[in-house]
């Protein structure tokens, strides 16, 4: 039991071969079969992602959410599927009919090429990549281009102003997270999904870069479009944006889309910053690790709809200005810092280097926070009337 | 195993369809965007000789990259002449901006 | 440190000085100026540092302190860069080091630090003067401080940089950078007052003169590169085998493939040391301040081109040598003395003093060069130290005067042109230091015997040129030595002696010690860099000739020294005390409006010399002339109008013709066909040619362009030999 | 007929096809989108070349970046995008034959060469990032260009700025 995929594969291979199947073929058969299994397994818990989004922000709104089907409304989700199936599949006129049929498929597909990288446990895995932090960045790419997609081929302003909105959300913040993408890569010295996991077997990372986690989760969620960084489906301004045009099950498509990516960022958060399927046990029975990976994606995916449905939208111009102005410097200097302090701490034992590591991180995040502090009163004497109308009286 | 000549054809291939491309089309994007063709075409070359030359001296694929890094830049500046002269001449065809000429 | 790492660190200080006075310095003058003259200490410090490790050195020359790394890859291997120090270097540092400190602290006081603002200065004009009020309350003009002045130290910075590359890289392509650093840097000084248009031509003719020089320069390095594989010196120059290679084959033209190389180089240095007929730039580069002729067109540039001449040497000697010249020493042998005499003559009836000492720099290079083109390898190279040395005291001296005469013309509110020595004289009692030390120099330049160090190299070339056999080469530079004493005399007479012939000239005025202390070190090495060279024979052995010994070693084989002979020694000291006293003689009274005593004797010959062989109205009109024709009416009307547009024409035609003939014979028949095949023909050339001739359209010149491209490739692959 | 080979054909054609789409379609739009399908294509092509992280880069700067800004700038122009009249210009035929002339000519002269058809050797397990890597990062290697390369985009991205930057709109 300790590598059930690789005994299920060979056994098959074994099988195959035996029926006078080429190992080359065989090999992209099986590969396929893999794939299919995978994408099923995030399809699945995406069904229940629904579920789980619905109860949650039941629960914070102080509601029951869904009750009725099957225990605790956990068959609600089918029902919401059948509708979705069952309503017309409405084509704008003048749309782009091929661009807006692709649109949907390309949002869903961005975020199931994520799952090739995952490392669910050490011996179950899609692929190990050995560029997989870059291979994030370029799914994401690709979810950029199905909103642009998107919004441009629903022939409806609302539609490209949205999609317009959302690709500068998206193009701005993918910085400050490629910048935070890096310190896992500098810590390890790997850009694979499965060494940085590995590599946390004795301390979690968030212990040794706090603030990266937190940029890399801000950003995430900027990255997302969730709130408070939805801007792009501003349901006051433009009513809910890129895909506004779309119904049907196109529409049930980046709405999976968004629900899956979002509990994928939180997986990534989980592997990067919290062991990923590291946890007690684990080194006797890895399958042990698919349940402490999900248990920590499902944490992870819990505080971004915690912050989701706690905060506010923000302005458009506050949001740019926040990446622009805070969170791309401030990650850029996290990124010098860290590579610093690991160089210079990589020859001690353990506590040391976590201790002094974590210490550097407060310090940071202490002259960070004494900076915004020292703006913020500017601002305030700058924009406060008593003040203005004080100088006034004065001259 | 795949025989270098199909690499090289292929991007001969990709090559002549870019340079016709920038020859003959209109509209100064479309010309950028075929230049961005050559410039793959390029790149496949480089990468191949790379990959069946000696696989240690990593010339090729370090020059791929700067011919990334040539490509963004090219592209920035072009579209942002592009976009200037669209509002100096409300156009983007490339045989429209003739100033100069005798 | 050790000597690499200073090596590598020496032209650096300069290089942060021009940065922080543009960016940062620019406004405040004190902050600029101690910026950039800390700089050139800090060079200074080094290159005397490693002079004197070089002269501890044993064997130097042999062993050399060297260090180079690798710089671009090339495939598989590397372009290098570094430094080195050989014994020629090590003295091009000593006395670039010492010069060009020299002139950084004396442009503090010829900008007129701590004068007041002039009244109506502005910036790219010389300073005008200002009105100040005295403590009697009234009022009179004084110099006023220059308007540009942080601009000038950021730039003589950017142009130290540009010298230290040069001396200290051990290859020539670093030297090139430097060399053309230099050339930008020269046209921004010379233009440096660019409000002036005559200060604008000097500068872009200077550019222009020096760049034709530099292709053939770059061709040459580029031949090198292609038939070595490298530029370093030690494994061109130092290298026996690969010189031995380089002088036995031969190239098409029937001279050594060293000899085409050297000569290719050689342009260049005519170009950058003002060799005839490259040398008109220089006189008119006396438009910018006089610090940047001193430093420019005295001390270091220039001297850049005889250092790089003195480095290909060998090169230019493979396959031959003293006792028989390779074409590249004749080259080098004929233009130096023709230049040397040629320069001579014009100097005599110059009355611009800047101009005078203009034209002996050419002439004084047409020394060297001269020397070199006879193997007189170790005199050229002395000559060059003495040379830099009382020619940039010269230089700085001229500079003084005219400040002098300024500040008595601003004084007295007369309009007189403050560089005319027709407008000077007695200023002895005046300035007493500018007079102590140009009389210095002036020696010094007219060789003046025993003391002074212009003797004991200028005697050194002649010697050798004696020693050779070089009978041609021996009088014409002996001539050129007596028109030196004389035309020095000349200046000297004209400037300080006699009795002041303008108000101006009266009331002229000591300069402040920032310009006259540089006179006065500079001064010293006028007489004593000589003594390094006093030849062994004249002291009965007693002190070793150190220079010759020094310096012979950066040869592989060392010229073996001359068997002394006392004709040249005394042709020497006859034609110097010769020269100065006839000068004297001539133009000891020289009256206020009188005008030069040499016009009525010499008649048209003397103005043919003012005009200075008529040289400039030469190019003007078989050089600029048929190149603005060239590009006007030929290219731009015949070759583009008519020629190319009409190939383009015909093409378009034809390939019209051909692409509708076959629409007709497929479509229609012949016959009818044939009708309007002719009328669509041409339609088709003014359709289809229209795009591939000149109408501004990018995409028409590429299709023309790599329809070319591919002719001619097809051609070349079939017909390649 | 291996895997890999079937895997090269498909890319190829995918590429073929879709380049000749960018130079053919009239809509400037689904110009640029073809665009993004022929680097799809030649990032697979990295990937059969055993230069994953080429692949990689290539997703991430050509679609992540230049195809948004194509779009973007497409969309900027608009005016073309109405896509009257044919979007040839009178020399296409020309430009045409030059481009078969061209086309063939490199075919023919590749095809005299003696690595044409040469087997690539196996990679084995050389780690081709670390070095990769290191060949940028190295002064005896390709530091320099790495780092031109880095002033020329910084070059480029202020040039940019101010040539696209409206000045009617600066001066109010």
């Amino acid at each position: 039991m300790q590598d059930p995929i690789g005994n299920l594969y060979n056994w098959l291979m074994g099988w195959l071969v035996s029926w006078g199947v080429d190992q080359a073929i065989s090999n992209i058969l099986l590969s396929l079969v893999g794939i299919v299994i995978l994408v099923t397994i995030a399809m699945v818990l995406d069904v229940f992602l629904v579920w789980i989004e619905r109860k949650v922000v039941a629960r914070f709104q102080d509601r029951l959410g869904p009750n009725r089907i099957g225990p605790w409304g956990i068959f609600q989700p089918f029902a919401d599927i059948i509708k979705l199936l069952i309503k017309e599949d409405t084509t704008p006129n003048g749309a782009d009919v091929f661009v807006f049929n692709l649109a949907p498929i390309l949002s869903l597909a961005s975020v199931l090429l994520l799952w090739a990288v995952l490392p669910i446990a050490e011996v179950v895995f899609g692929v190990d990549l050995n560029v997989a932090l870059l291979y994030i960045v370029a799914a994401g790419a690709i979810g950029t281009l199905s909103v642009i997609m998107a919004g441009w081929s629903s022939n409806n302003k609302f539609a490209l102003v949205g999609a317009y909105r959302m690709v500068a959300n998206m193009i701005s913040y993918e910085i400050p997270m490629v910048v935070i993408l890096l310190i896992p890569a500098i810590l390890t010295g790997s850009m694979s999904m499965l060494t940085i996991s590995q590599s946390q077997e004795q301390y979690w990372f968030v212990l040794v870069v706090p603030l990266a986690a937190l940029v890399f989760l801000i950003s995430a969620i900027a990255e997302l479009g969730r709130s408070p960084f939805d801007l792009n489906e501003g349901e006051s301004e433009i009513v809910s944006g890129f895909h506004i045009e779309y119904s049907g099950m196109k529409f049930g498509l980046f709405y999976a889309g968004e629900l899956l990516h979002a509990f994928t960022f939180g997986a990534f958060i989980s592997i990067l910053f919290f062991g990923g399927y590291n946890g007690p046990g684990v080194t006797q029975m890895p399958v042990l690790g698919v349940f402490y990976f999900f248990i920590k994606a499902m944490i992870g995916y819990w505080i971004i709809m915690w912050v989701k449905y706690t905060v506010p939208r923000i302005r458009i111009d506050h949001m740019l200005y926040f990446n622009w102005k805070f969170l791309v410097p401030f990650s850029i200097s996290i990124l010098v810092m860290t590579a610093v302090m690991h160089k210079s701490l990589s020859g001690y034992e353990t506590p040391v280097y976590v201790g002094g590591m974590l210490a550097a991180n407060l310090v940071l995040g202490w002259i960070t926070i004494e900076i915004l502090r020292a703006q913020a009163r500017k601002q305030r004497k700058m924009d406060d009337p008593n003040s203005r109308v004080v100088a006034e009286l004065t001259h | 195993m795949i025989p270098l000549s199909w690499f090289l054809i292929l991007s001969a291939a990709l090559f002549s369809i870019g340079l016709f491309g920038v020859m003959a089309r209109k509209n100064a994007v479309a010309i950028l965007l075929s230049v961005e063709l050559m410039l793959n075409a390029v790149n496949i070359n480089l990468v191949a000789f790379w990959r069946y030359g000696n696989i240690v001296n990593m010339a090729g694929q370090v020059f791929a990259i700067i011919v990334f890094a040539v490509a963004a830049a090219e592209v920035a500046v072009g579209l942002a002449l592009v976009i200037s002269v669209y509002r100096r001449f409300n156009t983007v065809v490339a045989d429209e901006i003739d100033l100069m000429k005798w | 440190m050790t000597t690499e790492q200073i090596l590598w660190l020496l032209p650096l200080p300069p290089l942060l000085a021009f940065v922080f006075i543009i960016l940062f310095t620019n406004r405040w003058k004190v902050l600029s100026f101690s910026i950039a003259v800390a700089a050139a200490a800090i060079s200074w410090i080094g290159s005397m540092v490693i002079f004197s490790r070089a002269v501890a050195l044993h064997e130097f020359g042999k062993f050399i302190f060297q260090s180079n790394i690798n710089w671009l890859p090339t495939g598989d291997t590397y372009l290098r860069i570094g430094v080195m120090v050989d014994p020629l270097t090590a003295v091009t540092l000593f006395f670039v080091g010492w010069t060009v400190l020299m002139i950084f602290i004396y442009s503090i006081g010829y900008h007129n630090f701590g004068k007041p603002k002039g009244d109506h200065d502005r910036a790219g004009l010389q300073p005008h003067g200002a009105t100040v009020k005295d403590e009697h309350g009234h009022a009179h003009t004084e110099l006023s401080v220059e308007p540009m002045f942080s601009r000038f130290f950021a730039f003589i910075g950017l142009f130290a940089f540009g010298m230290y590359t040069l001396v200290v890289s051990d290859n020539l392509l670093t030297l090139f950078v430097g060399w053309e650093i230099m050339g930008l840097c020269s046209y921004l000084l010379i233009g440096f007052w660019y409000g002036k248009p005559s200060a604008r031509a000097a500068a872009i003719k200077a550019f222009m003169t020096t760049r034709v020089g530099d292709v053939f320069m770059l061709l040459g390095i580029v031949y090198l590169y292609s038939v070595t594989g490298t530029l370093n010196y030690r494994e061109i120059f130092y290298n026996p085998e690969v010189l031995h290679v380089l002088g036995n084959t031969y190239t098409p033209l029937g001279i050594s493939v060293a000899s085409a190389i050297a000569i290719l180089i050689f342009i260049g240095i005519i170009g950058k040391s003002a060799q005839w007929p490259l040398h008109v730039w220089l006189p008119d580069a006396m438009e910018g301040p006089t610090p940047v002729s001193a430093m420019i067109h005295a001390a270091t540039m220039v001297s850049a081109g005889v250092y790089l001449a003195i480095r290909i040497y060998p090169l230019a000697s493979a396959g031959g040598g003293v006792h028989n010249l390779t074409p590249a020493m004749m080259t080098m042998g004929i233009i130096g003395c023709f230049t040397a005499l040629f320069a001579a003559t014009i100097a005599v009836a110059q009355n611009d003093i800047k101009k005078v000492l203009a034209y002996s720099t050419i002439s004084q290079l047409g020394f060297m060069i001269a020397a070199l083109g006879i193997g007189a390898y170790v005199a050229a190279a002395f000559h060059l130290v003495t040379h830099a040395f009382f020619k940039a005291l010269l230089f700085l001296g001229s500079g003084s005067v005219i400040h002098g005469v300024e500040h008595g013309a601003l004084h007295t509110g007369e309009h007189v042109d403050p560089q005319d020595m027709f407008n000077m004289g007695g200023l002895r009692k005046k300035m007493p230091i500018t007079f102590w030390t140009f009389l210095i120099g002036g020696l010094a330049l007219s060789g003046f015997p025993f003391v002074t160090a212009g003797f004991w190299s200028k005697d050194e070339i002649l010697a050798d040129a004696f020693a050779h056999g070089q009978w041609l080469v021996f009088f014409v530079l002996v001539l050129a030595a007596t028109l030196t004493a004389f035309y020095t005399m000349r200046q000297i007479t004209l400037t300080f002696f006699g009795a002041p012939r303008t108000k101006a000239a009266e009331h002229a005025k000591e300069t402040p010690w920032t310009m006259t202390l540089p006179l006065i070190l500079l001064g010293v090495f006028a007489v004593v860099a000589g003594w390094a060279g006093i030849p062994e024979a004249l002291t009965a052995g007693t002190i070793p000739n150190w220079f010759h010994e020094f310096v012979g070693a950066t040869l592989f084989e060392h010229p073996e020294p001359l068997v002394f002979n006392f004709t040249p020694m005394l042709d020497s000291i006859l034609i110097s005390l010769g020269g100065l006293s006839l000068g004297w003689l001539v133009y000891r009274k020289v009256k206020a409006g009188d005008p030069d005593p040499l016009v009525k004797p010499m008649g048209p010959v003397h103005r043919l010399l003012r005009n200075k062989w008529y040289f400039d109205e030469f190019y003007a009109y078989f050089v600029v002339k048929p190149t603005i024709w060239m590009s006007e009416v030929f290219t731009s009307l015949w070759m583009d109008r008519m020629v190319i547009d009409g190939i383009l024409n015909a093409v378009g035609g034809i390939i019209g013709r051909v692409g509708h003939a076959f629409r007709n014979y497929f479509d229609a028949p012949v016959v009818n066909g044939f009708g309007d095949f002719l009328g669509e023909g041409t339609k088709w050339i003014g359709k289809e040619s229209a795009p591939l001739v000149q109408r501004g359209r990018i995409q028409g010149y590429m299709v023309a362009s790599l329809t070319v491209i591919i002719i001619l490739a097809v051609a070349f692959f079939f017909f390649r030999p | 007929m291996t895997a890999l080979q079937i895997i090269f054909l498909l890319a190829a054609a995918v590429i073929l096809i879709s380049a000749v789409m960018v130079t053919a379609t009239r809509n400037m739009v689904h110009a640029a989108l073809w665009l993004i399908a022929t680097l799809f294509g030649v990032a697979v092509i990295f990937a059969v070349l055993e230069a994953g992280f080429l692949a990689v880069v290539q997703v991430v700067v050509y679609i992540g970046a230049i195809a948004i800004m194509f779009i973007f700038a497409v969309m900027l122009t608009r005016r073309e995008m109405l896509d009257k009249g044919p979007q040839m210009n009178k020399r296409a035929w020309l430009a045409g034959i030059l481009c078969v002339v061209i086309f063939a000519s490199l075919i023919y002269m590749l095809s005299s060469w003696v690595g044409f058809n040469q087997i690539p050797l196996l990679v084995g397990n050389a780690d081709t990032l670390t070095l990769l890597g290191q060949s940028l990062l190295l002064p005896s290697a390709y530091l320099l260009p790495f780092e031109v390369a880095s002033v020329l985009l910084l070059a480029a991205l202020v040039g940019a700025v101010y040539v696209a930057s409206n000045r009617k709109q600066e001066e109010k």
